[in-house]
């Protein structure tokens, strides 16, 4: 990469400002508003606050990107509104900052969110609780974008249970089916495991580097400081690298603790394309991105990660390939989406990885969307051999669609294309041909699966059920211009990252190049420009391959599927279930948990602790009842002890002398 | 030769005594010479102002080291405290007396006048200096009480008290003379200090066997197990207000004649005595505690308590120290209020013809009689001990002499023992607040006298748990001036 | 002492229960109107309190001395320092709300209960002023028995088992406790000052065998009030047969107690022997945490639920106390005041329901949200405060415990972070069964929301609950110097042996020379 | 002749120790009592001698206080007797239990 180079943090230019704090305030605000409206049933006033207040932060936040052009690269702007905590030496300023990387969030945030909230407005029109919906949506954006503008992990962390919650209240939005308040109690759950694993590496980190006098987790002294901590405690860093990893892979859905993306797909669509697509699932890769130089110091920690995303990828797409239901395959697809991210970051190519974030972004809302736009059409149903030559009734909506499956498949020039290539040809250069390899055979999967949902729901002969059939329409404008946007920034949004060389090559890696980790850090060789070209036309090839397939399988000749699956029937089952990824967990950890705890609760405590409580009680009970028996009432037995303890006593004193 | 004897310092000891004698005497004979049962009050004022005088007298007249009768009796701090006390505990017993008597059906007011002559048996106790006085203060008391116990002669229970304390009592008598007999012989002295002088010297086997058998008398005056049991039967059998007479008068003059014999004329002996005692109070607290919780009859159950009481006294005993004895006089004086307030609560609740001691007499007492209820509770969290009422501080005093002492399990073993009296306490406590009326009841008004029984017991309870330090410095003083 | 404030504070609630009992029973508004309001003049005297305390000193404040038994050595000295000041600004403002939650739970003998509140929380406010231990241990005994009537009178069906249960604990603790104090004082006595100043005691020469001793009599009573594991049975009981009113105020004061007792009592006064104890106590902190997150996951009775997460929670003010260095510390010091509102608030909402449908089973209820979603809604907000939701309370006080036994013991913390996940499971299924999923009981239908009275009981607690999350400083900056003080006992005790270098760095890096005098101030602030 | 005063005081024992055995064996209260009398008895036999071998008047002083107690002792007893007989028609102690437990 080029001198910009020179540029760090260190002596970087940084304009205070206090616009900042307002790009998260207004969603907030607009969440108060939203809670007002619901608690009195106001409906008509969240269509306006609601993707207004988002609107207003988009604008906020184009102006903060805007005055951050204006500094030379590398610069930033920061906004320190007031001191969260500060014990002793521990000092918490609620801090925001934008720089390169922030501010590319902060736009897909904040103009992603836009519309999709614009899209909600359609979507959610006949439910009852649209203000709650709205209310918790803006929460959730407000909630996102402290998580992105927080220049240090507790405050991070603050937006990173923050749009936990909201996730969890989204997924559970439809409350009354308990199906869906499960799919929200289990994100929580699972997240609340990496986030405690977060912590502990918080607190090794802070600890660590308050060993070397500078206890403090701004992202900048963590970042400055990350050397001298690798050349002094190297275990500390791969310790601190994994465990943050582990609560990436809670938040972003990756192996181990993926298992309850899919189950989120309950909550409405919006929130399925906003938070478990374009925003919060992508924290994680953010959050690694942002560390990136403390995780360059742990080549160990990184290779973990690549593996881990490489795999995800892969295992992902796998499940993607047999499911029927639409939102269920875009979410494994999500999933396998992030696992690219994961291993662009884990092979050192972290400009690579924001790079598919961004991208993804824009075609996965796309295509969520579009989900959402069918289900409108089809009055909720989501199987795809319940669908097919939707094409005519729909046409907006196929169209799009179509370009998102060309985006995410990554057919050039749409924007996967440049993004995945980016990661794949990284992670060759990396010297990864497995995981290269692994990523690649998940990208033909991608262009498979993505296709055939797509065949089987928009072209071919109908499958709908005619009571459905009835009353088949396109989705309102509201619903369609977000699409349409969004399919635009589809096919466009690669262009900012092109190869080397070709036309103004990688602008968007030189963008972030200056709060990212160099991409050489790893000491990569450099690969030269036609092995690059050779990549590139492989991977094309294998998604070309992809879906030629795919329209094989279910355009050309149906049936052809359903006979593979008669084959391998072994592998359908498998794949099918899941790999029983859930069943082991349910045998393995809650099933025991929750017997353990009856366990406690009536051994220990009841019988146990309390036995030994109530008996004491019950001894003196006892003893009471058989000593005031010695009571006769015969005056001479009194006078008989009388006697006994003269005599005793008497005794004593004999006995003694 | 007349001088001699009743020259001033004698006159000063005996002062008290002679009042409370003379006003008894003087309503006895008011008895005699009139016994139209018009005005049934009278002699219960004439005693009142007889025990009025005795506290005036008392504290009038005390003084530290001045011994009367060639030293066997004497008016110093510790007697004039004993005095103060029971003269108390006999003015409460009586202002509850009048109603209740009458209520229960007992027309004989030779009662009051009993009261008194007891009274001033218990004086004679605690200011006995010598053996002699000691057992004619011990007899005065008791034949006094034997009648007392068995004044409700309708009363097939009251009989039998008046029976099992007076059989026990003589038993106990017999063992009283025998020891001292044979601490005469040992020591050739009956008065405390000569005692005191010639125990070193004196057989040690002897005087060991008189001690025993001092013990076993004065134990069965303390109620201390395995004496004591007599004190539930007679507690229970006797009239309420001639129980709440014994459980603090008697007991209060009891052990302060058991302190003054063992550590002014035995405390050569401390180490042989203190081990027997350490024993005793052992048994006697936990025994009366552990009995208590399964009673169900109020009074019987107070009866118990006022055993551990005991306990908690001798413990104190052992102690042997200055602080020890001041906590022992301080008690007495805490207990009196609180016991006293108890059994005057017992007596409220009796009804013409119904005596309501059981526990579910008490059920709902809180929303029929609350004030009263209120009082009850009070004196029961009091003998439980709980701040700030004046049965923790005092509790507080004892424990403080006997870790002083050095006895740490002894301490233990109490605290345990007032954890294990909050239970039974708050049973009572509970019945009255946390249950509904076992039946409908017509809230009766308490006669007057009672209810200023009742003032003072609880404005002492409170008041002497709150600024306890008068009394304790007193007692501590009095005490250190014994030897 | 110049305007005895202090006093006012604790003596304003026992005159108003006094004046309380005096009104007429009836109609029922005069007792709660009057409780109400009169419960309002403690709390406006605290805030004075608060607008007085100074902030730079750690050392105890406002104080006042009056001989009181001169015989014994007591002295009727109060003062107020970091460790007691929320406590007591948590009392005094929890009563008033607890009166006005406790409106209609309370039909019959609603005076008697007013009266009971009042003095209860005159007792628990003179255990966190009282600086004498005499003193100290009258309250403490006082704050039981008000606590006991009202379990015994207004609890559910168990209430005289739960009662009994509840007093003969708490008494074998505190007998113990007697002991050891009077030992302690006799000790002192030796060096011919009969004193129970616990500022005097604090150094009192005691061998190292009588220290331990010493510190475990106070520690087991402390461990009971707290309660830790396995000390604990009798808290779900008294909590689940109490009615509203005294969940709330055990739960949010009575509780923080045993705690406090640790900082103002067991720690200073046996500072070299409590260090010592750290393995069973931490042991017990963290198998609290565990265990007490693990038990409340099946628990069918809501109130039930809560009381097992309050031994999980307590589990973590003492990993943080424990922790033995500043941030741990302070964290413990705050969470006190945190779990006093975030539980007392559930149990305010909980009695809400109750109310309604006079049942705590969760298995009763279900699809709330759809019939009183008021109520729902703020029950989300509590129940996220109390699994430590950042920028609500519950996580900044959980956060510091945990960075600061991280410190000092990093297995326990991570096995103790566990608990937040755990705390969230019990926590967020009970919230599901009770709000989520249709509507499973036809008569649920007819639950009314809240009313506004019941709003304005709840609104102040999560108003407390959002502020504490999002503006903790004010909070911290008082707390701190009297962590500063302590940590400086700890330290010259000399017996950090295990702390490793806990104590250095963040514990006290800063506030060396200057907690040397605050310590000093303190010893001379109160000694009589 | 001259007895030692040993067996005067070992006499006095004998005598207590059968006041004793009376008083727990027996079942008539009135031969309870007379028991009783016994051992007072016994106890004065005691204070002579000791006061005679001592040389001190003491001892036989208190005798005759013994006496004057043990009378007033036997009125009152008496009297109680008869109230629990005109009240049960039996002075049996074994059957005298009302109050027990």
């Amino acid at each position: 990469m080029q001198p910009e180079h020179a540029h760090t943090a260190a002596e970087a230019v940084v304009a205070a400002t206090s616009l900042l704090r307002w790009i998260p305030l207004l969603p907030l605000i607009g969440f108060g508003v939203g809670v007002f409206a619901a608690s009195t049933n106001r409906r008509s006033l969240v269509h306006v606050t609601g993707p207004g207040s988002v609107l207003l932060a988009f604008v906020v936040s184009v102006i903060a990107v805007s005055q951050l052009w204006a500094l030379p690269a590398g610069g930033a702007l920061v906004d320190n509104v007031y001191t969260w905590i500060s014990v002793g030496m521990l000092k918490i300023d609620l801090t925001f900052r934008v720089d390169a990387l922030t501010s590319v969030m902060l736009l897909i945030i904040t103009g992603i969110g836009f519309l999709i909230h614009l899209y909600a407005l359609g979507y959610m029109h006949d439910d009852a609780d649209e203000a709650r919906f709205f209310s918790y949506l803006n929460l959730f954006v407000a909630s996102m974008l402290v998580l992105v503008l927080a220049d240090s992990l507790p405050v991070v962390f603050i937006g990173w249970e923050g749009v936990g919650v909201c996730s969890y209240l989204l997924i559970g939005f439809w409350y009354q089916d308990m199906a869906n308040a499960d799919a929200g109690r289990k994100a929580m759950l699972t997240n609340r495991v990496g986030d405690a694993a977060f912590l502990i590496g918080m607190f090794m980190l802070v600890w660590a580097l308050h060993d070397l006098g500078a206890a403090s987790l701004r992202f900048e002294d963590v970042n400055r400081m990350a050397p001298q901590l690798g050349a002094a405690a190297p275990h500390v860093v791969t310790a601190v690298c994994l465990l943050l990893l582990i609560g990436a892979t809670g938040k972003s859905a990756q192996i181990p603790l993926y298992v309850w993306l899919p189950d989120a797909m309950a909550g409405p669509t919006p929130v399925s394309a906003l938070i478990h697509a374009a925003t919060m699932v992508t924290a994680g890769v953010y959050m690694i991105a942002r560390l990136s130089p403390l995780y360059v110091l742990s080549p160990a920690a990184l290779d973990v990660v690549a593996t881990i995303g490489a795999v995800t990828a892969l295992f992902a797409a796998t499940m993607a390939l047999v499911q029927n239901d639409l939102k269920k395959i875009l979410a494994y697809s999500t999933i396998s989406q992030i696992g690219y991210m994961v291993l662009g970051v884990g092979v050192g190519s972290f400009s690579g990885g924001v790079f598919h974030l961004m991208t993804h972004a824009c075609f996965k809302a796309l295509l969520f969307l579009g989900a959402g736009s069918v289900m409108h059409a089809m009055s909720g149903e989501l199987d795809v051999h319940k669908m097919g030559g939707l094409k005519k009734q729909l046409p907006t909506t196929r169209w799009t669609f179509l370009v998102g499956c060309l985006a995410i498949a990554g057919v050039p020039p749409l924007a996967a294309f440049f993004s995945k290539d980016m990661i794949l040809e990284a992670a060759f250069a990396s010297g990864h041909v497995v995981l290269w390899l692994i990523g690649l055979a998940a990208a033909g999967m991608t262009a498979f699966y993505m296709f055939r949902a797509y065949f089987l729901a928009f072209e071919g002969e109908s499958r709908v059920d005619h009571h459905a059939a009835h009353h088949l329409h396109e989705s309102p404008s509201t619903m369609t211009i977000p699409l349409m946007v969004l399919a635009v920034l589809s096919i466009v949004a690669g262009w900012v990252g092109l190869p080397h060389g070709v036309l103004w090559g990688d602008r968007f890696g030189h963008y972030l190049a200056p709060v990212l980790a160099p991409h050489d850090a790893l000491g990569h060789h450099e690969i030269g420009g036609g092995t690059v070209l050779l990549l590139t036309l492989v991977t094309t090839g294998v998604a070309a391959l992809g879906i030629f397939v795919a329209y094989s399988f279910y355009l050309k000749s149906p049936g052809t599927a359903d006979r593979l699956a008669e084959r391998f029937r072994g592998v359908y089952v498998v794949l099918w279930n899941k790999y029983w990824v859930d069943e082991i967990y349910d045998r393995l950890i809650i099933t025991p948990y929750v017997i353990f705890s009856k366990f406690f609760w009536k051994v220990v405590d009841a019988m146990l602790i309390d036995g030994v409580v109530n008996g004491a009680g019950v001894i003196v009970g006892k003893t009471s009842d058989v000593w005031r028996r010695l009571e006769s009432g015969n005056v001479q037995h009194y006078a008989a002890a009388m006697m006994l303890g003269a005599v005793v006593t008497c005794g004593v004193y004999w006995w003694l002398s | 030769m007349i001088e001699v004897v009743f020259g001033g310092a004698e006159l000063r000891a005996v002062t008290p005594l002679l009042v409370v004698v003379l006003f008894a005497t003087t309503s006895l004979l008011y008895e005699v010479f009139n016994d139209d049962h018009k005005d049934p009050s009278r002699p219960v004022w004439l005693s009142l102002f007889g025990l009025a005088g005795g506290i005036v007298a008392t504290v009038a007249l005390w003084e530290n080291g001045q011994a009367a009768f060639h030293g066997t009796f004497v008016l110093d701090g510790v007697a004039a405290f004993t005095n103060v006390v029971c003269l108390l505990a006999a003015g409460l017993s009586l202002l509850m007396a009048p109603g209740y008597l009458a209520s229960i059906g007992v027309r004989a007011r030779e009662v009051y006048p009993l009261v008194l002559f007891a009274t001033s048996g218990m004086m004679i106790m605690g200011g006995a200096r010598d053996l002699v006085v000691l057992f004619l203060g011990i007899e005065v008391m008791s034949i006094a009480a034997y009648v007392l116990a068995g004044i409700h002669r309708t009363d097939e229970r009251s009989g039998e008290a008046a029976l099992k304390y007076f059989l026990l009592g003589a038993f106990a008598t017999g063992f009283l003379l025998y020891g001292m007999a044979i601490l005469y012989g040992a020591t050739g002295a009956t008065s405390y200090d000569a005692i005191a002088a010639a125990l070193p010297k004196a057989p040690k086997l002897l005087a060991l066997g008189g001690v025993a058998l001092l013990v076993v008398a004065l134990g069965f005056k303390v109620s201390a197990v395995p004496f004591h049991f007599w004190a539930p039967d007679v507690y229970q059998g006797a009239p309420t207000s001639v129980t709440a007479l014994m459980a603090v008068g008697i007991k209060a003059a009891a052990v302060v004649g058991f302190a003054r014999l063992f550590i002014v004329a035995l405390g050569s002996l401390y180490g042989d005595w203190a081990m027997v005692l350490w024993w005793l109070a052992v048994l006697t607290m936990t025994v009366g505690n552990v009995i208590a919780v399964a009673q169900n009859n109020v009074k019987r159950m107070l009866a118990y308590s006022s055993i551990a009481h005991a306990g908690y006294l001798l413990a104190a005993i052992v102690a042997g120290t200055p602080r020890g004895g001041g906590a022992v006089l301080f008690y007495l004086l805490a207990y009196t209020f609180m016991n006293v307030g108890a059994f005057a609560v017992v007596i409220s609740l009796g009804r013409k013809g119904e005596v309501n001691e059981q526990f579910d007499d008490y059920a709902g007492l809180a929303s029929r009689q609350p004030l009263i209820a209120a009082a009850m509770v009070l004196f029961l969290l009091s003998l439980t001990g709980i701040p700030p009422l004046v049965g923790f501080v005092g509790k507080l005093y004892l424990i403080e002499a006997i870790l002083q002492a050095g006895y740490v399990w002894l301490a233990v073993i109490m605290v345990l023992n007032s954890a294990i009296s909050a239970y039974y306490y708050l049973r009572l406590i509970f019945e009255m607040y946390m249950r509904d009326p076992s039946r409908p009841e017509t809230a009766m008004e308490p006669a007057p006298l009672l209810i200023a029984c009742l003032l003072v017991a609880t404005v002492g309870t409170i008041f002497f748990g709150i600024f306890p330090d008068g009394p304790l410095d007193f007692a501590r003083d009095a005490f250190a001036a014994l030897r | 002492m110049d305007f005895p404030l202090l006093s006012l504070i604790v003596w304003s609630p026992l005159g108003a229960a006094i004046i309380v009992s005096l009104l007429p029973s009836q109609p029922l508004s005069v007792p709660r109107l009057a409780a109400f309001g009169l419960g309002l003049i403690p709390f406006l005297l605290s805030l004075v309190m608060l607008a007085g305390f100074d902030t730079s000193v750690g050392a105890l404040q406002l104080t006042e001395t009056v001989p009181w038994m001169p015989s014994l050595g007591v002295y009727y000295s109060i003062g107020v320092d970091g460790f007691s000041l929320w406590l007591i600004l948590l009392t005094t403002f929890l009563t008033p709300v607890v009166i006005l939650a406790a409106w209609t739970d309370i039909q019959h003998r609603v005076k008697e209960f007013m009266f009971f509140m009042l003095l209860l929380e005159s007792g628990m406010l003179g255990a966190l002023v009282a600086t004498d231990l005499f003193l100290f241990f009258m309250y403490w005994e006082l704050m039981l028995f008000p606590m006991v009537f009202v379990i015994g009178i207004w609890g559910g069906p168990r209430r005289r088992y739960a009662a009994i249960k509840f007093v003969v604990y708490t008494m074998a603790g505190s007998a113990l406790m007697m002991i050891a104090m009077l030992y302690l004082v006799l000790v002192h006595a030796k060096t011919g000052q009969l004193s129970f100043d616990i500022v005097t005691l604090y150094d009192t020469k005691l061998s190292y065998a009588e220290e331990t001793l010493l510190f475990w009599a106070f520690a087991i009573a402390f461990m009971i009030k707290v309660p830790m594991v396995p000390f604990h049975t009798w808290l779900p009981d008294a909590h689940t047969e109490a009615p509203t009113g005294g969940s709330v105020d055990l739960a949010g004061i009575l509780l923080k107690m045993g705690a406090y007792g640790f900082l103002r009592f067991a720690l200073p006064m046996f500072p070299a022997a409590a260090q010592d104890a750290f393995p069973i106590i931490l042991a017990l902190s963290v198998v609290g945490i565990i265990y007490g997150a693990m038990v409340a996951f099946p628990q069918p009775d809501m109130k039930r639920l809560v009381a097992y997460s309050s031994v999980s929670h307590l589990g973590f003010v003492m990993l943080g106390i424990y922790a033995f260095n500043r941030v741990g510390l302070t964290g413990g010091v705050l969470q006190m005041v945190n779990h006093g509102l975030s539980t007392g608030g559930l149990f305010i909402l909980i009695g809400f329901i109750y109310d309604r449908k006079h049942t705590r089973q969760i298995s009763e209820y279900g699809g709330l949200w759809k019939v009183v979603p008021i109520f729902s809604a703020l029950f989300l907000v509590v129940t996220l405060s109390s699994i430590g939701l950042p920028g609500l309370n519950g996580f900044v006080g959980e956060f510091l415990i945990l960075l600061g036994a991280f410190r000092a013991h990093g297995w326990a913390a991570a096995i103790a972070t566990i608990g937040v996940v755990l705390g969230a499971a019990y926590m967020l299924t009970m919230y599901k069964h009770v709000v989520f999923g249709p509507v499973t009981k036809e008569e649920n239908n007819a639950l009314t929301d809240l009313t506004p009275r019941e709003i304005a009981a709840i609104v102040p607690v999560i108003v407390m609950i959002v502020w504490m999350g999002v503006y903790p400083k004010p909070f911290i900056d008082r707390i701190e110097p009297t962590v500063t003080v302590l940590l400086q006992r700890l330290e010259r005790a000399g017996a950090n042996r295990h702390l490793g270098d806990a104590s250095r760095g963040l514990a006290s890096r800063d506030g060396g020379s200057e907690a040397e005098r605050l310590a000093v101030v303190a010893h001379d602030g109160v000694a009589p | 002749m001259n007895v030692p005063v040993e067996n005067y005081l070992v006499l006095a024992a004998l005598i207590f120790a059968i006041g004793c055995a009376g008083v727990l064996t027996r079942r008539n209260v009135i031969v309870i009592l007379m028991s009783v009398e016994l051992m007072l008895n016994a106890v004065n036999l005691t204070f002579v001698a000791l006061s005679r071998q001592l040389v001190s008047m003491t001892g036989q002083m208190i005798v005759f206080f013994v006496m004057t107690v043990a009378a007033a002792e036997v009125a009152v007893g008496l009297a109680i007797f008869l109230a629990i007989y005109s009240q049960r028609r039996t002075v049996n102690a074994d059957e005298i239990s009302l109050l027990r437990w």
